[in-house]
């Protein structure tokens, strides 16, 4: 808009009938003085989620309903955020070097209140696992006691705090494998590099790890890690790259059960996909290629025809898949490709969409129309309110 | 146009004013309740007294009333960064989570439902990452860092307790009499 | 396509052998001397041995190899960052101001003058911001943090003196046998 | 171009005739073994330049001749940066958080070594102004001795910097003025609200301010802060808003000497700009909208079409004018508009623009021909090699 200038050489003939009189049947009043405040938050609608690139330093908390933004939260690069299940803080692990690019290594979960979004207090930490876009380095138990931070220093181990203490217990260590997937209230599961998944129970105050007998090939077709668990009910699903997924179920005692996997070419009446080279394929990719709607038990999941090795590629269309039947009910075209997908979990689901520019999509579940939009700062992720 | 207005006497002689002994030049950043450029400008702007309609610039004939999340809104006349009304802020209003910057740059802004001049204070809220919307940058009387309070290129977090630029507000201090 | 090479063999047995009681585990990021993934793989990859032309991937297919500072480079066949040749450095020198990890990912690429597979072992510049040029974000065989070494998303500036990443070199570790 | 994607549903049929094996009559044998290692610059050439955003933390060191960069140094965000006048050091004059967004300031002076770019040692300062695209807020005494920050906190100040000694002088107040242009070994000038100048001599060891009378309507027509100076010759020239030339020397002794102002306008035969409204006129605008080519005594000025108070605004042309004649000698189109520019210091000197995108044109300047390009990354600075 301002930059929209009129350039003719003179607009001394401009003195008669001014623009701005056209418009305003009734002008306002102009107030004399105003003072300055500062807004805080109504109680959290389940419609909220947080917007973030892993390479920008503002969280936007964004309201689906409108696409508006009601604030923001400091993140250092390459953090993780997360709602409290009460809605009433809001969690930032992140790292932050005493200079910038140098000095000291200061690991922390920041916290702020979810009303002021004001900094309440820091619990500092032995270390976390700096990579880009992953959202499953960083978990909050089912009823928000513990949080879990996945470290690699190069050695492999779960950080579990308790956030009403504000203290951190002694590491758990799970050579081979990574992530922190909260299931119930004292479980997290991380996947392994020889495609077992090991089980943290720190129920009655020890930490045990049991170990699964390997489910799937991490070497020809990894599953994501950025794929969807929901710590209340403890169910899980590991997406593979070629789609296959993976129900895990977790949480409640030692262990975890692992179910028969499937396809979701073969949930919409194709072949399923192999990982074979030269084979065109509907696949999985983007940065957070799936989401999960506990309530209706959904998947989404973007997907694009290309070769294998493509699990990076944006989205072509979004799949929604029962995961009860392993159908797939509707594909939905995407006008822009898509690198991230999530839900909201409540009873009139939102989706959101982000493409790699940044531009938001928010879509009502229940139709796949659009019904916002927002503006971001790269190729976000979302956390969605619980 | 008057060249030696009384907004401009005052700004120098506020920035002239902080003599080299001065408490004010002793007080560090982290100082919240202690504003050291003034939270209002307790003199009223003078230099759009006599602005007619063709003394007007081409921000105040194109500007609007009705949209305050848009860079043509009448009182961002020498705004620059993010409209805190895109980020959670309102008008007058900082984000949840940011604090309102005791000290501010001004602009003199013309409302085109009643063609007057107003004082305008841009607060900065501060204290989180750089908001990221609506970015403007609009110029209308905007001067540099040696009349600082008329440039809007300095980070005006002075007296918050972070420096960290979040949006700006635009604050209505009254009518350029 | 063999499910169990030796490639994937050692990285695992690489990850899973790093004992909790190990000394590795206890060395901090601080410490540049000590590497705690290999520098070389003494093992060579095993993956790429049976693959015939058939079982090229797109970026294979399209590779060349006369210009490092594009992404079709044939050695970049999974890389992901910004390249070093294009910000002051070369195909395996850091630029100037940077610090070479000891640590880095790895990625079995075909050189397409012979066809042949080759161990390439991504080595991460650190110290300061981001280069910005030249991004490439290629996914041969590309994998999760669980296989650490095989992931590209990782910053992998363990054992340098900051973890701060500036771009990625592609270094030849030899043939996959 | 990894982008380009074949999306044939079966490429097996590609078998036969290999792509690859067409081009490479000769293959390069492939090398074993590598070792890694660190480049060092060869010594600074007169074309190279830093290239920075007031909002990004990487300063790009670009040769001129060929658009490459040759090396990066990092800055916190609204950082100034200098080359020593013997080009062995890199000076970032910078403002670091040490938790980020909070916790507690740092300002400093970060010395690099300029074949290395290895941090060498920092200098800490007591404070310095924070402002985006502010160029004349840090400089270097024509002998690189000392460097001069400019502070408002908010009382005005200029901090000297034994560079040598590695060591803080007292500030030097300046109250209503800003900026710090070195003259010479010991002089430092000011622009102040009055339209006057304050200029430092700190020779003897002593600092003392001397204020010129008011010269300038800082009010109507302010002259920029990214004005040009050269602190070898003490002579530097200050470009107003309507395109007005301030001739300034200083350096030798106290106080400044300035000359009766010019016209940009008059120059290229036009009426002189004025500064009333709803006149369309060319004037300068930009971030960096003047540079000054001291061997040849030429300004080279941004300028476009537009009413007064669009100092910002990006030029549509590059004026080269002659500080001796006052004469605009060529008029170059730009395809794109500019913000920044600067001149190398050589004889056979390069200009350098700055698309507001961050594309950067390098021209020659006996030809304005286009030579070379660059990337950056926003609307960037120049600091050229002394």
């Amino acid at each position: 808009m301002k930059k929209a200038k009129c350039l003719a050489i003179v607009l001394s003939l401009f003195s008669a009938a001014p623009a701005w009189a056209g418009g305003s049947a009734s002008p306002a009043p102009v107030p004399e003085v105003e003072e300055s405040d500062v807004a805080v938050l109504p109680p959290a609608g389940a419609h909220w989620m947080f917007a973030y690139f892993s390479f920008r330093n503002l969280a936007q908390l964004i309201d689906g309903d409108t696409g508006k933004q009601l604030g923001g939260v400091h993140i250092a690069q390459l953090s993780n955020i997360a709602f409290s299940p009460d809605k009433k803080h809001i969690y930032v692990a992140e790292t932050i070097w005493s200079k910038g690019n140098r000095g000291t290594r200061q690991d922390m979960i920041t916290v702020y209140d979810g009303r002021t979004l004001k900094l309440d207090h820091e619990i500092p930490l032995p270390g976390r696992l700096l990579a880009g876009d992953r959202l499953n380095t960083f978990s909050i138990s089912a009823d928000g006691r513990y949080a879990y931070v996945y470290d690699m220093a190069p050695a492999s181990s779960v950080i579990v705090v308790d956030l009403e203490k504000r203290k951190v217990l002694p590491p758990v260590e799970i050579p081979g494998c990574a992530l922190a997937f909260a299931a119930g209230n004292t479980g997290v599961v991380s996947v392994c590099g020889d495609g077992s998944l090991a089980v943290i129970s720190h129920a009655g105050g020890k930490a045990e790890v049991t170990q699964t007998a390997p489910f799937f090939d991490a070497g020809e077709d990894p599953v994501y890690d950025n794929s969807v668990f929901d710590a209340k009910s403890g169910k899980g699903y590991l997406l593979s790259y070629s789609g296959r997924v993976y129900e895990v179920t977790a949480g409640s005692g030692s262990g975890a059960q692992i179910a028969q996997p499937w396809s979701l070419q073969e949930g919409a009446h194709m072949p399923r996909a192999e990982t074979k080279p030269l084979v065109v394929n509907w696949l999985p990719g983007g940065q957070q290629p799936v989401a999960y709607d506990a309530a209706t038990g959904r998947l989404y999941v973007l997907m694009h025809k290309g070769e294998f090795w493509s699990y990076k590629e944006a989205g072509e269309e979004l799949w929604e898949v029962d995961v009860a039947t392993h159908k797939v009910l509707r594909r939905a075209a995407l006008d822009k490709p898509a690198m991230s997908v999530a839900v909201s979990q409540d009873k009139e689901p939102l989706l959101f969409l982000a493409e790699p520019g940044g531009a938001i999509h928010i879509w009502d579940a229940a139709t796949l129309s659009e019904k916002a939009s927002a503006a971001s700062m790269g190729p976000s992720h979302f956390v969605v309110a619980p | 146009m008057t060249s030696q207005s009384r907004t401009e006497r005052f700004v120098r002689k506020l920035a002239r004013g902080t003599s080299r002994r001065s408490i004010l030049s002793r007080i560090g950043l982290g100082l919240v309740s202690a504003p050291v450029f003034p939270l209002l400008p307790v003199e009223r702007a003078h230099a759009a007294k006599d602005r007619s309609v063709q003394a007007k610039t081409s921000f105040a004939r194109h500007a609007q009333t009705t949209d305050d999340t848009k860079c043509d809104y009448w009182r961002y006349c020498a705004i620059d960064g993010s409209l805190c009304t895109c980020c959670g802020g309102g008008i007058h209003t900082c984000p949840p989570g940011t604090e309102a910057s005791p000290t501010s740059w001004v602009g003199t802004c013309i409302n085109p439902d009643d063609g007057k001049a107003y004082l305008i204070a841009y607060r900065d809220c501060c204290g989180t990452a750089d908001c990221g919307q609506c970015y403007c940058d609009n110029t209308d009387r905007g001067n540099q860092v040696y009349r600082p309070q008329e440039n809007n290129d300095i980070i005006w977090c002075f007296g918050a307790s972070s420096m960290e630029y979040h949006c700006s507000t635009a604050v209505m201090v009254g009518a350029a009499e």
